[in-house]
């Protein structure tokens, strides 16, 4: 019972504190609370490197000699271990701000070309959309888009007579900020709405994820 | 020098990536994986020394002080998350995960009620900016309750077990449907440019950068 | 929730509950859905907790009375494939659809033509009132778990264990309550609790009696009168016994059983009705088979009596033919007939006359049809028990359910009334899985068979006609006891109720028996050596040799041996029905083999129990695994060997008819024609060496049909066959006086003893091994089958490739029928307890073959990787290309006109110009993924904000912000204020929030950290915050965390794509401005210049619209290329 | 106003989730919309088992002290149910996480379902697994692209808050031959899902998890009185447009 109630205590009571600081402007509750939530959460992004670290430890210890699948594993935990250890050296000052270093060389360009990857991702998929299914609604997606698409690049071309690029460019305002605009703020205010009843239900104790 | 060797670096780690182009390949998972490692590892080793470590310090400063008292608290919870690893004290975790889940519900349902609901449902009143004339707004109205309707989940079971919509809501839900597929043309269009936007700083960056490197 | 109803024409899912498919409007099958246990909420049927309470629909006891053992010991596909056996847990779909899937694999390996046919398979089931029914009140009566009686009154539970029960409970007390059933109005009253179908059956019957005493005018031939009701009523009987024969046979067949059927129609329930239409589509298929000379011929044959052309059929197709013309010609005329026969006064020994052929069944060589058609005729007698009519349609079916198996190898016009015929059985059969059978069967069955199964099912649905002929005989208390006999035996009826009388004169010694009866199954028992009598003793010598030689090769005379033990086996009809259906269940048609004999082996035992003692029950289920090894090919054998044993048997029929005066003929002819002529007069004795003479032709016959399975052949091996029997068992006929031995067959309890005898040496005859080797024959027969067939390979089969499971990448996999019966935990009275792990396995499996008939993932659905490659290759060339070609020529499309200022991009630059001199809270949510764009963004804003003079401080969520922000304030004169990362997302904001703005006191420290008092100040001052993101969530938090509390603008530069994102935070004023992406940027700079280098966002800039119109371009022609090439969805 | 209109939206919309689930106690309640994402989650399991293959679910980059925790809330109760499914089996899904506050969560619940189906391998190391910061999308998707291509996964469920980068997954499990289905509360990642698979939760369908998978009556009951708020907002910006309109 313990086990379960306290859990669920420490969350009822938290959560309506923060509430009530928030509700009233109470800040000197609010921000105790909150440094300590936001210390735990930097807490668990620790333990989640952690977990990344011994997942893939693990793997890399598992079936030697290294190579095909615990390869991988292998890159990654060389390539956590030496940006800890930049990070420690750069912590007593042994290095000079290497991990940025690695952030620009390492990190950045990969993050990007994976980023950019993403063009030919997209239009493979909106290319194969009606192969998989040519439907209204499939076929509505692919037309805006393409308007989309098309206007953008041909709006302010002097290939296109005035005339017609205005035209485009009042459809694709239309389009943008009607009915574009409409249903993100419909899918909003649904989000919103779900999050607001399945917050209360945690604050209710209904819901306990962090415990059964 | 420094910059050469970074733009080298960068340069190959790219061609890693793109090489999925030509297909699934190990080099470009080698790639990935670095990625996964580096960006952990940075998040990590940042978070320890710009975030954590900071506030021990601040502790430090005068240790027996009511408000350093009370961080021992969240360094308590913090010790049990840890422990978590170690089954038999994993339920000691769950008061930490629970302090967590409290607050940010709190945070949560206050963000969500007073930064969306609130706001987007008075904008219709011709609150805020660029709002647009009143039957352009009229219409967007429509068309935002159309979209908000068809997620209506509640109905009733006809005999045959098919969920049936509330019958005032079926010509909404036509509307709502079309909007919602526009909305997502309209979105896949705009991270599509983006993703073009990023594809093309990739290439023109290497190629000025690789350029420039020629004598 | 629920599962997509998939189209069985075009594979559609579409959205459950619709009717008609939204692609092709074929009418869809109707999905199942499961009241909840708690809330009685309709459940979808995939479902396994309930949408409304969250209850386990699976109940954990499920209401099943438990005493049923076998139930365990059967595959739990036993039940998977009879609709009715569904629990509470049994959230599949109602199978019809996948029933499809299987005939649609088994026949595509025939022919792929069929699949329109097929297809229209399922909705007629859906169609059948009693289906709807079934469905509705399914939980209704499952659920009450303390209700003993529900299984009988909830008769779509025919299975094993309903069966069981059945049995036990007639001999609990339904024996007593039998006799005052029948004259009892309750029964429809207690009707009430039976489905609809059910009770019309009930009222069918009771309606049915006056015409039903027409049966017995058969023994009285002479009488020109009756031809008429003979023609119906012999070929009825007769027809069954040669029935295996050829195609020819089915013609009489069809007429009969169409002329009863439709003249019951009206009573009888649909699904009873339903039988008739295939018959009709039947006789075509004749037309296109035989000549038309042979149709002329039957007119003169049309004058002889009914019982002669009866003793023809079996011998010539050219006698038969006629039967075909007759079945033509007078399929109509009959009809109109029919009522006057069924007027006919009936007399005593016409009574007695439908137990006739009760012997010459009993120990036919391996007809099961023949077998079939004499239980239906004592079921006959006791329809008013519900059970019994259940287990007699049961028995009809399950017989069909063999014919149709083979269906699949006949030819064309065969396939269509085949399936048109499996339909009508789908629909009737409250179980509709029996076409899944019957598929599953014709993958390994010998397609010579096709003929003998046409006819099979002709005789099938000729029982049921019987069946609904020949109620009023029930009214008789004798004929009573013995339905009940057959009731409580149920598989083997025939013998037991010859047994009928020694049963209730001495009851151990029929449990000897029976068990002598079950050893014999399982094996040499010591029982059965006792029981055996001197002569049987030999008789048991001389099987065994004849089965050794069967074991070198199918010798005719072993062929001829087979079916007479067989046919016992034959007998266990309801049983045969599980066996079937279990046969669907694994996704191997191979595996589909073996397990299905497994169920076949309880019944025996059961029936056997039932009618010895309930307590033998337990330790008859001891033997159980034996019985599986042994009885399997048994049963296998059996259907592919009926065929081959019907010339021995016409015979055998006849003199049986002949001498039906005395016990030993009939167990000589019905059973094994050599040993028995042995036992018997001279007569028989010829017979027996004619047998001889007359098998080897027929087996070459048998290789002819499997070499090429032309319907040319048969009729030759069939005319020699002809030859022989025409003389010999035509005269005995005419000479036939049935009632005779009825009245005989009642008292006598010597014959009985005779049986036990030859049944105790039967089993020995064949050890497992020479079994196994017979179950070999079909599958060479098989091998031959897909080459002979039309020539049509395999091609026909589905060729999607099995993307998953174990069998990936194999082509043409028979999809897995998809409902998986679920082990239910029982009453600790049985020995087998189911786990709850257990019980999440099979639902978890159904859940799995419910998936299955839903096309997989939609991309897998049509493209193949292959294919799939080359295209992004191509694409990435292309647009590589076109981005190559924009850097190289820049503006190519923009030209030098500048772009016009979005008004949100000039709200931002106000509110920076708003903001100048103050401080300015810069947010970096953006990694370098999104610098591409938002470093432009970044470097504008920096530069404006330097330029106003601003004090900047940098923040944000994440390292990665964090090391971004500094890479771009690095050339910044004025050293921007960094406070580093916000742990904690939207709380670490809140915390920012309280410390933003005018109203916030002072922040000594942000999140635990210390800060300095110049940045104190300076976050207390903020005049304007800039979030940089491309994540909707960074933004979001910053709007409805920062915003909506600290009353401190807010401006966002985002990426283009979550421009629309923003867009209504900008609306409802949340946000002041935000700059959407690079041509937002570059519009700025051109309207209001900026001392940060935007030359290569102008580059870009000017490279973008080319791009994003080449990829416009792509994605439009792409598009319609691959939309016009799009695979239809694979069968 | 900023005081008064949230204090009188929580504590109704409490009150009646309270009564609502009373209520819903006792009798039957509504009927729920089928959705395509839910139907498709259940026979995932049953399929990934049968093939020996496992399933992979993805919780989403959101912390549970964000904006989008209710997400990652929603998502739990995804994962709850595919673990007690897959735990019975003794295939617990595989699962990522882009939070280091979802991780502990997520082992708990799998942890917790392989108690409860008395799972004989219980939860193997490796099967929860943190990818990268909630900060890192493209990290994250390229971690989670990863897991998808190295193990044999059959479907791969990716509930939570993901961005655009949603579509790198989505172009691995396509070309892995993966099942899909998607639900996120951010429309650019929906964007993206759109055209890969039909089973979509749009965030909202996504935030209705809980009801959909375990039918508690107060999940039921919230769904109601999310639908009475929806109709109530529905109303109110009808008339809000409307006056506009009028009042010129």
């Amino acid at each position: 019972m313990f086990r379960r109630g306290l859990p669920l205590t420490i969350a009822i009571l938290f959560g309506v504190l923060t509430l009530i600081s928030l509700l009233f402007a109470i800040s000197e509750i609010g921000n105790l609370i909150l440094e300590w939530a936001s210390f735990l959460a930097a807490i668990a992004l620790l333990l989640g490197a952690i977990n990344l670290f011994s997942v893939h430890a693990q793997r890399m210890a598992a079936n030697r000699p290294v190579g095909g699948q615990n390869l991988y594993s292998a890159v990654l935990v060389i390539s956590m271990v030496i940006v800890f250890g930049l990070g420690l050296t750069d912590l007593l000052d042994i290095t000079n701000n290497s991990m940025a270093l690695v952030f620009a060389w390492v990190q950045a360009p990969l993050e990007a070309a994976l980023a950019s990857l993403l063009a030919f991702f997209l239009l493979l998929s909106g290319i194969r959309l009606l192969q998989r299914q040519r439907t209204v609604s499939s076929i509505l997606f692919l037309v805006t888009a393409v308007l989309i698409l098309l206007s953008n690049a041909l709006i302010v071309s002097p290939l296109l007579p005035s005339g017609v690029s205005t035209l485009l460019q009042q459809l694709r305002d239309f389009i943008q900020n009607i009915i574009v605009t409409s249903g993100v703020r419909g899918i909003l205010l649904g989000i919103a709405l779900g999050a607001i009843t399945l917050s209360i239900r945690l604050l209710l104790g209904l819901e306990r994820p962090y415990t059964k | 020098m420094n910059d050469t060797t970074g733009l080298l670096i960068g340069f190959v780690l790219t061609l890693l990536i793109y090489s999925y182009l030509i297909g699934d390949n190990p080099i470009y998972r080698l790639a990935v994986h670095i990625l996964v490692g580096v960006s952990a590892a940075y998040a990590a080793a940042y978070v320890l020394r710009q975030v954590i470590l900071p506030v021990f310090a601040q502790l430090m400063l005068n240790p027996f002080s009511l408000e350093s008292l009370l961080w021992l608290v969240p360094v308590l919870l913090a010790l049990l998350l840890i422990l978590q690893r170690l089954s038999r004290f994993a339920w000691l975790g769950d008061n930490a995960l629970a302090l967590l889940v409290g607050v940010g519900a709190a945070v949560a349902l206050m963000g969500a009620i007073t930064g969306t609901l609130l706001p987007q449902v008075l904008t219709f009143g011709g609150q805020g900016n660029a709002v647009p004339g009143p039957i352009e707004g009229l219409i967007a109205a429509a068309l935002t309750v159309c979209t908000l309707l068809t997620f209506h989940f509640t109905g009733k079971r006809n005999e045959e077990g098919e969920w049936i919509r509330p019958f005032w809501q079926r010509g909404f839900v036509q509307v709502g449907q079309a909007v919602l597929m526009i909305t997502f043309g309209a979105l896949f269009a705009g991270v599509l440019s983006t993703s073009l936007v990023l594809l093309t700083e990739r290439i023109s960056y290497y190629f000025t950068q690789l350029t420039l490197l020629l004598p | 929730m629920t599962v997509k109803t998939i189209c069985q024409e075009c594979h559609t899912p579409n959205p459950p509950g619709s009717k008609f498919c939204s692609n092709c409007g074929a009418r869809l099958p109707k999905s199942t859905s499961i009241l909840c246990p708690r809330c009685q909420t309709p459940n979808p049927s995939s479902n396994f907790y309930c949408d409304k309470c969250g209850s386990r629909l699976i109940k954990e006891e499920a209401p099943q009375p438990s005493e049923t053992p076998p139930e365990e010991d059967l595959p739990t596909s036993a039940k998977m494939f009879s609709l009715p056996t569904r629990k509470p847990g049994d959230t599949g779909e109602l199978n019809a659809d996948n029933v499809m899937e299987w005939l649609k694999s088994g026949q595509g390996q025939f022919e792929g033509s069929d699949q329109p046919e097929t297809g229209k398979l399922p909705r007629l089931s859906d169609l059948t009132p009693e289906q709807r029914g079934k469905t509705a009140d399914l939980p209704a009566w499952l659920l009450d778990s303390d209700n003993e009686e529900f299984l009988i009154e909830a008769p779509e539970d025919i299975t094993t264990e309903h069966f069981l029960n059945m049995i036990q409970q007639i001999d609990d007390d339904e024996r007593k309550k039998l006799s005052g059933m029948l004259s009892d109005p309750a029964i429809t009253g207690k009707g009430g609790k039976l489905p609809d179908w059910l009770q019309d059956f009930v009222q069918s019957v009771e309606e049915e009696k006056p015409p039903a005493s027409q049966p017995k005018a058969q023994p009285a031939p002479a009488l020109p009168d009756y031809d008429e009701a003979e023609n119906g009523n012999d070929l009825d009987w007769l027809t069954d016994l040669d029935s295996l024969d050829t195609d020819v046979l089915a013609q009489p067949v069809d007429s009969q059983s169409s002329t009863p059927g439709a003249n019951i129609s009206d009573d009888i329930p649909d699904w009873l009705d339903e039988l008739e239409p295939p018959n009709t589509q039947m006789l075509s298929r004749p037309a296109t088979l035989e000549d038309e000379v042979e149709d002329e011929e039957f007119l003169p044959d049309e004058s002889v009596p009914d019982w002669l052309m009866a003793e023809n059929l079996p011998n010539t197709d050219r006698l038969s033919e006629p039967r075909l013309g007759s079945a033509v010609g007078e399929a109509s005329a009959e009809e109109e007939e029919y009522p006057d026969w069924l007027i006919s006064p009936p007399d005593t020994s016409e009574l007695e006359l439908p137990a006739e052929p009760a012997p010459v069944d009993r120990f036919a060589a391996a007809d099961a049809a023949s077998q079939k058609s004499v239980t239906d005729w004592l079921v006959g007698f006791d329809d008013e028990d519900e059970e019994e009519g259940e287990e007699e349609i049961e028995d009809v079916y399950d017989l069909a359910v063999e014919d149709t198996a083979v269906s699949p190898a006949a030819d064309e016009t065969v396939h269509k009334s085949l399936t048109d015929w499996l339909k009508e059985l789908d629909t009737g059969e409250p179980a509709t899985e029996e076409p899944a059978d019957n598929s599953e069967l014709a993958a390994w069955l010998d397609a010579g068979d096709e003929e003998a199964d046409t006819d099979f099912s002709e005789t099938a649905k000729k029982e049921t006609d019987w069946f609904a002929s020949l109620e009023s005989p029930s009214a008789d208390e004798e004929a009573y006891e013995e339905s009940l006999s057959f009731g409580q035996t149920g598989p083997l009826p025939d013998w037991l109720d010859e047994l009928e009388p020694a049963d209730e004169a001495q009851p151990p010694a029929d449990q000897t028996f029976m068990s002598g009866m079950l050893d014999d199954l399982l094996g040499p028992s010591e029982p059965a050596e006792t029981a055996a009598s001197a002569d049987t003793a030999v008789e048991e010598d001389d099987t065994f040799a004849e089965d050794d030689e069967f074991s070198e090769a199918v010798s005719p005379l072993n062929v001829n041996e087979e079916p007479d033990w067989l046919s016992e086996l034959a007998a266990f009809d309801p049983n045969d029905l599980v066996t079937q259906e279990t046969a669907v269940s694994p996704p191997p048609p191979d595996e589909g083999e073996l397990f299905a004999a497994e169920p076949a082996a309880p019944e025996p035992e059961i029936a056997a129990t039932a009618v010895a003692a309930d307590e033998e029950t337990d330790e008859e289920w001891a033997d159980l695994d034996e019985i599986l090894t042994g009885v399997d090919e048994e049963e296998e054998i059996a259907d592919w060997l009926e065929q081959l044993s019907i010339p021995a048997e016409i015979p055998s029929d006849a003199s049986l008819l002949q001498e039906n005066e005395t016990e030993k003929p009939l167990i000589s002819t019905g059973e094994l024609p050599e040993w028995i002529a042995s036992m018997r007069p001279e007569e028989t004795g010829q017979q027996d060496s004619l047998l001889p003479s007359v098998l080897p032709p027929e087996k070459e016959g048998l290789y002819d049909i499997a070499d090429s399975l032309a319907d040319a052949d048969l009729p030759d091996w069939l005319q020699d066959t002809d030859v022989v029997q025409p003389e010999k068992t035509a005269v005995p006929l005419a000479s036939a006086e049935l009632p005779g031995w009825i009245d005989t067959d009642s008292e006598i309890g010597e014959p009985s003893s005779e049986l036990e005898s030859i049944l105790a040496e039967l089993p020995p005859a064949l050890p497992p091994e020479e079994m196994l080797l017979k179950a070999e024959i079909p599958e060479w027969i098989q091998n031959l089958k897909p080459t002979a067939l039309s020539g049509q390979p395999a091609a026909n089969v589905d060729f999607r490739l099995e993307t998953t499971g174990p069998l990936a990448g194999m082509p043409g996999v028979i999809k897995v029928e998809p409902i998986v019966a679920m082990p239910r935990s029982i009453s600790p009275a049985a020995q087998f307890t189911i786990t709850k792990e257990q019980q999440q396995q099979a639902s978890l499996l159904r859940q799995l073959v419910q998936e299955e008939q839903q096309p997989l993932s939609s991309d897998q659905a049509t493209t193949t990787p292959k294919g799939r490659q080359g295209l992004r290759f191509l694409l990435a060339l292309l647009l590589l290309a076109a981005v190559g070609l924009a850097l190289f020529a820049p503006g190519g499309l923009t030209g030098s006109q500048p772009a016009s200022v979005p008004p949100a991009a000039a709200a931002m630059n106000a509110a920076i110009n708003a903001a100048a001199g103050q401080p300015v809270l810069v947010a970096f949510e953006y990694t370098p993924a999104m610098a591409g764009e938002l470093d432009h963004e970044a470097r504008l804003l920096l530069s404006q904000l330097q330029d106003n003079g601003s004090q900047i401080i940098t923040t944000s969520q994440s390292a990665a912000g964090t090391a971004v922000a500094n890479s771009l304030t690095q050339s910044l004169t004025n050293p921007p204020i960094a406070i580093g990362m916000l742990a904690g997302e939207a709380i670490g904001l809140r915390q920012l929030a309280n410390c933003v703005g005018d109203s916030s006191q002072l922040c000594r420290t942000l999140q635990g950290r210390g800060l300095d008092s110049n940045t104190q100040t300076a976050l207390q001052n903020v005049a304007l915050i800039i979030v940089l993101t491309g994540e909707r969530a960074s933004l979001i938090n910053w709007v409805e965390q920062v915003g909506a509390t600290a009353h401190t603008p807010l401006a966002a530069g985002v990426t283009q794509s979550l421009s629309p994102v923003a867009a209504p935070y900008y609306g409802s004023g949340q946000l002041q401005g935000y700059l959407d992406g690079l041509p937002a940027v570059v519009a700025l700079s051109d309207a209001y210049g900026s001392s940060a280098d935007m030359t290569q966002a102008k580059l870009q800039y000017g490279a973008q619209s080319l791009v994003q119109l080449a990829a416009a371009l792509l994605l439009v022609v792409g598009a319609l290329v691959m939309a016009t090439t799009r695979k239809k969805p694979a069968a | 106003m900023t005081v008064l209109v949230p204090l009188v939206v929580i504590a109704a919309v409490a009150v009646f989730i309270v009564l609502g689930s009373r209520r819903l106690a006792q009798r039957e309640g509504p009927a729920l919309r089928p959705l395509a994402g839910y139907t498709a989650l259940k026979g995932q399991v049953g399929r990934a088992i049968e093939s020996a293959s496992k399933l992979h679910i993805s919780l989403g980059r959101a912390s549970l002290t964000g904006t989008a925790s209710p997400t990652s809330v929603a998502a739990l109760a995804v994962l709850q149910r595919l673990a007690e499914d897959g735990c019975a089996n003794n295939t617990p899904p595989i699962t990522t996480v882009g939070d280091g506050t979802l991780l502990p969560l997520a082992e708990n619940n799998l942890r917790q379902a392989a108690e409860d189906a008395k799972s004989t391998v219980g939860i193997p190391p490796g099967t929860v697994r943190f990818i990268a910061s909630r900060t890192d999308p493209f990290a994250y998707a390229g971690g989670v692209a990863s897991v998808i291509q190295q193990q044999k996964i059959l479907g791969n469920v990716m509930v939570g808050h993901f961005g655009q980068e949603l579509a790198i997954v989505a172009e691995v499990a396509g070309r892995n031959q993966v099942q899909q289905t998607i639900g996120s509360d951010d429309p650019l990642a929906l964007a993206v899902a759109v055209p890969v698979t039909d089973n979509i939760m749009i965030g909202e369908e996504l935030l209705a998890a809980p009801a959909y998978l375990q039918g508690k009556p107060h999940q039921i009951a919230s769904l109601q009185v999310q639908d009475i708020l929806r109709i109530l907002l529905s109303l109110t910006i009808l008339g809000l447009a409307v006056y506009r309109v009028v009042a010129g």
